[in-house]
């Protein structure tokens, strides 16, 4: 067996480090070694989305990203983004909008809008179809994700103006 | 008297009637008249006291469960089906 | 591309309740927006092992021998297993697992190839090891000597006389009679009606034309995934992804011959499923490995697993003839349908039978249905099975048919329309049915009344019919004295079933859909509960949590009668508060008189178990606008408008995503995806990367419609609302294609090289 | 690096590295190295005299969110913007497109149309090779063993010049193009002094087609000029009918993108 190695990293705000075999992806190391099993497998070659992540300010698929290469850096998971006891805006736009169905690309679509509400807080439709293409529904034909990610922009912005 | 709706690989058995009317107030009842007026009928259909799997049994005009013990009224229709996988 | 919705959705109410129709936030709602939410692969149990499954490269091949002793030896191994792992059966045995009757032999044979591989993707042998990587790397070092058959690549092939067999013991079933010869055709039925020569010569139009439907898959977002713990003590326990956790335990009971009473499945939530997941792979594999390591053991798909090696929908050929009158009365209708079951019996091609003209009223039609094995994985249930094919030929005939007469596609559609008492092709006579109505919205619809304008653009319109099925649920509620009540059911919610379960039951309670906390448990905790399928679940489990509140009213009725010393006739139950006439008027609201039970008897459990009936069939129509690029062939969706009868809607926001998802897998099935198999029959795109499902910058915004037409055969008239949508999305593009280009598509999918080559064609 | 010979392999992005490595398409591989650390490799240096200095690892979304790149060459920005989606942007990176010698990488035939040159360092020193020559068959580049890509140089925008990239896929991302082209123009006074068209997946590499961009030199920036040189690049592709489409669409469908890429690059052009 592979020799592991010893990586550290902020996850979710927290400092921690863990020890991975140099094969093991970002995801793997989230989901079997820190047990954050919100970030989910769906293809584990970076066309479903659903093992989203933020890494150092960026959304990538954790799939394809390697336990080693994530020394000394930022990450935010699904199970980060809920601010404190209340949820983040654009979880409770997801609800509010019946934005879901099965679930089980919801974390990557709330990891991937954040990221977009962040850099670009206004987006037009075409910009968040655009921005999530990336992550794949199967159950919802997407109307209602883009309808709670606006509702969420329009959120945020009242908050912040 | 019940109607039964004979599907077209076995009117060859009833002379090409498409429907025929046969005491009974039951699915067993039913098919043990048409077997008494059309030999062979209830080999087609009966294993062991049982629908074959493949066959579905609707009185008027849901499938049944029950398959044999359904009840049947006078004004029914029997309606013999291959049975539909999936859902 | 097209963008923002055009038209707010519309529901076009029927009857107000104070629960049912509203749009409460659903109850696992927070769990599946921060991720705690625990699926399939997200379990995880002390010393659990990881299996990995070795399948077949060869789409047909005799399995010669298998050398598991490399594998073995690998350091982290734990235990191999084979098809010999499995008992033996003859054909012939067939067993209900509560999906349907299914010959053992084959069902065992799907699990683990015995004598022959039979599809590429076939699972051969599996591996638990300590690690996944491991086990991997084990079963890439099981050797399998092959002997490489000639494979059955299509339906048509494989009815050919030459063609060569998949199954020696395999004998064509036509309604009970068996022919002598083996054969690769399992079924052939025939449905007919009236005297087709005669509605035909009738016909001053005729239509017929052939058409194509290729492999697709369901294409849900989770793999398969299950862990297997058998435990010393012979019971064996199953974490699972699956649309029916009774169904698991069924099919488990017979493939490893243990009793039911054995066998506990835990279904987890469910990453999607589409009728993808009502089949059991990989959970008898993890069982089998458990045994021979004592340990548990979880096999999670890949995604090449989960193209090649579960069932996808099937291809199929398909002739449809209809014939009308000027006056647009349609007087014969005549279809041939060959359906690939893939590698063992049991097509949906009896159900595309059943409803390929099931929204027309014609009086004279004939259905010949044949259900043919090829080397491809046995297919499976997906949305509305076998019905989509045969749409997308019914309904391009109809469309040319209007075409011809001159006559307005949903009028034509109006005036041969099905109604109440219309007889299907197989026999049973419609009750209550909402076609006519939807075809009505269709028409009112701002979108068709819009002009559709610009060169290259077209529109086009179509219609499906679906079952939907009854089957057995079960159900439990127990009243807390907080005056909430906790509800305990056991159909898997894969699209917010447990809120619009839960809505009913507070409907007949007076109290609000958040005093109801539903769980779904496994399969020791809860009564039989069919599968989370055919549409059923808020129509069949909703009824069962019906009934159980109405049993616990009753008992809350008795409760307060013997508070208030009075007769329990003398009590009566309205807008949630209790209510007796006894000089003065005495009245306790729900809550009140549920905070007096342990003091006056103790607590109070409801409990139902139903079978019901009379489920009421959906249809569901479409109007979709596109835009074809004449140079490249690629179809924008411009427009896309879907409306569909959910005879009442408990939950619209729920109703409006089943219909907006079935639509976008519709679009995905019309334009882009397909099984691309090689020569060899293996499938070439097998990523979700080449197999192009629609991305969110795809589609448009899908405006919806929901019609209220009362299903008689349910308390708030619910039919199920999960199928019948995605049935006419393929015919609809294809016509408005041929609106835009005046091609007629016939061959899934009209993919932009697809376009050109007909365009092409068309000029030569 | 050198010890492992051919059993190593860079990881930049690791977009197709990792995707490989588990498909099991690189067996002989058992050494990955993380080259995204190596400074050079991450510099994005931009001089309107010297032109643009690319490092290998820079990911996408590095080059499309600089201003000063974006505005001088949008036709790298096409492509840069259409790799994967929006997550694998934040990972992949030109060079690790480049050295993946996919005859589909969108980028390269952006880079062969700008005049990118590739700086290759090795355990022999240093040495440059055109963007158009690097690749050599399918999965395949020029790079000997010990030799690795650092970045990709591009000379300064002309005055008068215009670049486009642009693919046919059948979903509208996230998708690997049937056939894609990217060409550059310099225009004087209506006239083109000069041109380059490039091809994507419709060889066993990325093409370069010279003489269509040659048939334009001379020639008014007329729609009529730019069917002369699109009909060249029909004619010059040479693509296999696989899922992605037939010869004869893959032929067809080069035409009418150099065609549009043409005249978007002339627009752009007369703009500048």
């Amino acid at each position: 067996m592979p020799r592991k190695t010893q990586v550290q990293a902020t996850i979710n705000g927290e400092p921690m480090d863990f020890l991975c075999e140099p094969r093991q992806s970002l995801l793997e190391i989230l989901r079997d070694i820190i047990g954050l099993t919100g970030t989910k497998e769906g293809c584990n070659d970076g066309n479903c989305g659903a093992c989203t992540v933020i890494l150092d300010g960026r959304v990538v698929t954790s799939c394809l990203v390697l336990g080693v290469e994530v020394e000394g850096c930022e990450i935010t998971t699904i199970e980060g983004i809920a601010i404190g006891h209340t949820l983040h805006p654009i979880q409770q736009a997801f609800l509010e909008n019946a934005a879901l169905q099965c679930g089980v690309c919801t974390p990557g679509f709330i990891v991937a809008s954040k990221a977009l509400l962040d850099e670009n807080p206004n987006p037009t439709e075409e910009e968040i179809r655009f921005w999530l293409a990336n992550n794949l529904c199967r159950c919802t034909g997407y109307d209602k994700i883009v309808r709670a990610v606006q509702a969420a922009a329009a959120t945020l912005q009242e908050t912040t103006a | 008297m019940p109607t039964v709706f004979i599907p077209s690989p076995m009117r060859s058995l009833t002379g090409d009637q498409q429907t025929v009317e046969v005491e009974g107030s039951t699915v067993r009842q039913v098919f043990d008249a048409l077997d008494q007026a059309y030999p062979g009928f209830k080999q087609r259909l009966v294993e062991d006291g049982q629908i074959k799997p493949n066959i579905a049994i609707a009185v008027d005009g849901e499938v049944t469960p029950l398959g044999m013990l359904e009840q049947v009224g006078t004004e029914s229709e029997v309606h013999i089906l291959s049975a539909i996988s999936g859902g | 591309m097209s963008t923002t919705s055009h038209e707010p959705n519309m529901v076009l109410v029927n009857e107000e309740f104070d629960v049912v129709g509203t749009r409460p936030i659903r109850h696992d709602g927070v769990d599946k927006v921060t991720g705690r939410a625990l699926y399939g692969a997200d379990h995880d149990t002390v010393g659990m092992l990881h299996g990995s499954i070795l399948r077949s490269p060869h789409a047909h091949a005799r399995i010669v021998s298998i050398d598991t002793s490399k594998a073995e030896a690998l350091t982290g191994v734990f235990a191999v297993v084979t098809g010999q792992d499995l008992p033996e059966t003859n054909a012939g045995t067939m067993v209900d697992t509560g999906g349907g009757n299914v010959d053992l032999k084959y069902l065992r044979e799907n699990i683990l190839a015995r004598d022959k591989a039979l599809y590429r993707g076939h699972a051969v042998a599996a591996v638990a090891a300590s690690s996944l990587h491991i086990a991997n790397e084990a079963a890439a070092l099981i050797e399998v000597e092959y002997e490489v058959l000639e494979y059955v690549g299509s339906a048509l092939d494989g009815m050919k006389k030459d063609a060569p067999l998949l199954h020696d013991d395999l004998k064509t079933n036509e309604l009970g009679e068996k022919t002598d010869e083996p054969s690769n055709v399992a079924t052939h039925f025939q449905f007919s009606k009236g005297d087709l020569e005669k509605g035909f010569e009738e016909a001053d139009v005729a239509v017929e034309r052939e058409f194509e439907n290729v492999t697709v898959h369901q294409g849900y977002l989770e793999p398969q995934v299950a862990t297997a713990l058998w435990n010393e003590d012979g019971r064996l326990h199953i974490w699972c992804s699956t649309q029916g956790s009774f169904v698991v335990r069924g099919a488990c009971s017979k493939i490893l011959d243990l009793p039911v009473s054995q066998i506990r499945v835990v279904p987890m939530e469910i990453g999607g499923g589409f009728g993808g997941k009502l089949d059991v792979y990989q959970e008898p594999v993890a069982a089998l490995l458990s045994k021979k390591t004592g340990r548990a053991v979880k096999i999670v798909m890949t995604r090449a697993d989960v193209f090649e090696g579960t069932g996808p929908a099937p291809a199929s050929h398909i002739k449809v003839k209809i014939g009308a009158k000027k006056d647009g009365t349609i007087t014969a209708a005549q279809a041939y349908l060959a359906y690939e079951a893939g590698a063992f019996p049991g097509s949906p091609v009896g159900a595309a039978g059943m409803t390929v003209f099931a929204a027309y009223d014609v009086e004279n039609i004939v259905v010949d249905g044949y259900d043919v094995v090829v080397n491809k994985p046995k297919s499976a249930a997906y949305r509305a099975p076998g019905a989509p094919n045969a749409a997308f030929a019914a309904e391009q005939v109809i469309d040319e048919i209007a075409r011809a007469l001159e006559i307005d596609p949903i009028d034509f559609r109006l005036q041969n329309a099905a109604k109440e008492g219309t007889r299907r092709v197989d026999g049973p006579a419609y009750p209550r049915i909402g076609c006519v109505e939807v075809l009505e919205a269709m028409k009112n619809h701002p979108h068709y009344k819009s002009p559709i304008e610009g060169p290259n653009r077209g529109r086009g319109v179509g219609i499906g019919f679906w079952f939907n099925i009854g089957f057995p649920s079960s159900c439990t509620i127990m009243v807390n004295d907080d005056g909430t009540v906790n509800l305990v059911e056991g159909s898997t919610d894969i699209g917010g079933t447990r809120a619009s379960i839960a809505m009913q039951a507070a409907e007949v309670l007076g109290i609000a859909a958040e005093d109801v906390c539903p769980t779904v448990v496994d399969t020791d905790s809860i009564g039989y509960t069919s599968f989370t399928a055919g549409s059923r679940t808020t129509f069949a489990t909703g009824w069962a949590a019906y009934e159980a509140a109405n049993d616990i009213k009753r008992q809350m009725i008795e409760r307060a009668a013997k508070i208030w010393e009075v007769d329990a006739d003398a009590v009566e139950f309205e807008n949630g508060v209790f209510k007796s006439e006894n000089g003065s008027t005495l009245s306790m609201n729900f809550k009140e008189l549920a905070g007096k039970l342990g003091a006056t008897g103790g607590p109070i459990v409801g409990r139902a178990a139903v079978n019901p009936r009379h489920a009421g069939g959906s249809f569901a129509g479409n109007i979709v606008d596109v835009e074809v690029d004449p140079e490249t062939g690629k179809v924008e969706i411009l427009r896309f408008t879907v409306v569909q009868d959910a005879g009442k809607a408990i939950h619209p926001s729920y109703v409006e995503g089943q219909m907006q998802g079935g639509s976008v897998q519709g679009i995905g099935w019309a334009l882009n995806e397909e099984y691309y198999m090689d020569d060899q029959g293996r499938m070439a795109n097998t990523s979700l990367l080449d197999y192009r499902m629609p991305t969110s910058l795809d589609v448009p915004m899908i405006d919806t419609v929901i019609v209220e037409v009362a299903n008689p055969g349910h308390p708030y008239g619910v039919r199920g609302v999960g199928e019948a949508n995605i049935i006419p999305t393929t015919p609809t593009i294809a016509n408005a294609i041929h609106d835009a280009t005046g091609l007629r598509m016939q061959r899934l999918p009209m993919n932009p090289g697809a376009i050109m080559e007909a365009a092409w064609n068309q000029r030569k | 690096m050198a010890q492992h010979g051919d059993r190593v392999r860079m990881l930049a992005g690791g977009t197709d590295l990792l995707v490989q490595l588990r498909s099991g398409a690189l067996d002989n591989v058992n050494v990955v190295l993380d080259i995204k650390t190596i400074p050079e490799l991450n510099e994005v240096a931009y001089d309107p005299g010297d032109g643009l200095t690319l490092g290998a690892a820079v990911p996408c979304y590095k080059i499309y969110n600089n201003r000063e790149v974006a505005q001088a060459y949008p036709g790298l920005i096409d492509a840069a913007s259409i790799i994967g989606g929006t997550q694998i942007q934040g990972r992949a990176s030109l060079g690790g497109n480049l050295c993946n010698a996919a005859p589909s990488g969108d980028s390269i035939p952006a880079m062969i149309a700008l005049g990118g040159v590739a700086n290759v360092a090795g355990p022999h020193g240093e040495r440059t090779v055109p963007v158009e020559e690097f690749c050599t068959g399918p999965g395949r580049n020029v790079l000997q063993q010990g030799e690795m890509l650092v970045s990709i140089h591009f000379p300064a925008p002309e005055a008068r010049s215009g670049a486009r990239y642009i693919r046919f896929i059948p979903r509208n991302e996230m998708d690997i193009a049937v056939a894609g082209a990217g060409v550059s123009v310099v225009l004087e006074n209506g006239t083109i002094t000069s041109a380059r068209v490039s091809l994507a997946s419709v060889a066993p590499t990325p093409l370069f087609v010279r003489e269509a961009g040659a048939a334009l030199v001379g020639k008014p920036a007329t729609e009529e000029s730019v069917k002369i040189a699109s009909e060249i690049a029909r004619e010059a592709a040479t693509p296999i009918t696989d899922m992605r489409g037939t010869t004869e669409y893959r032929k067809h469908l080069c035409e009418v993108l150099t065609r549009r890429a043409l005249l978007t690059a002339i627009e752009r052009a007369k703009e500048n």
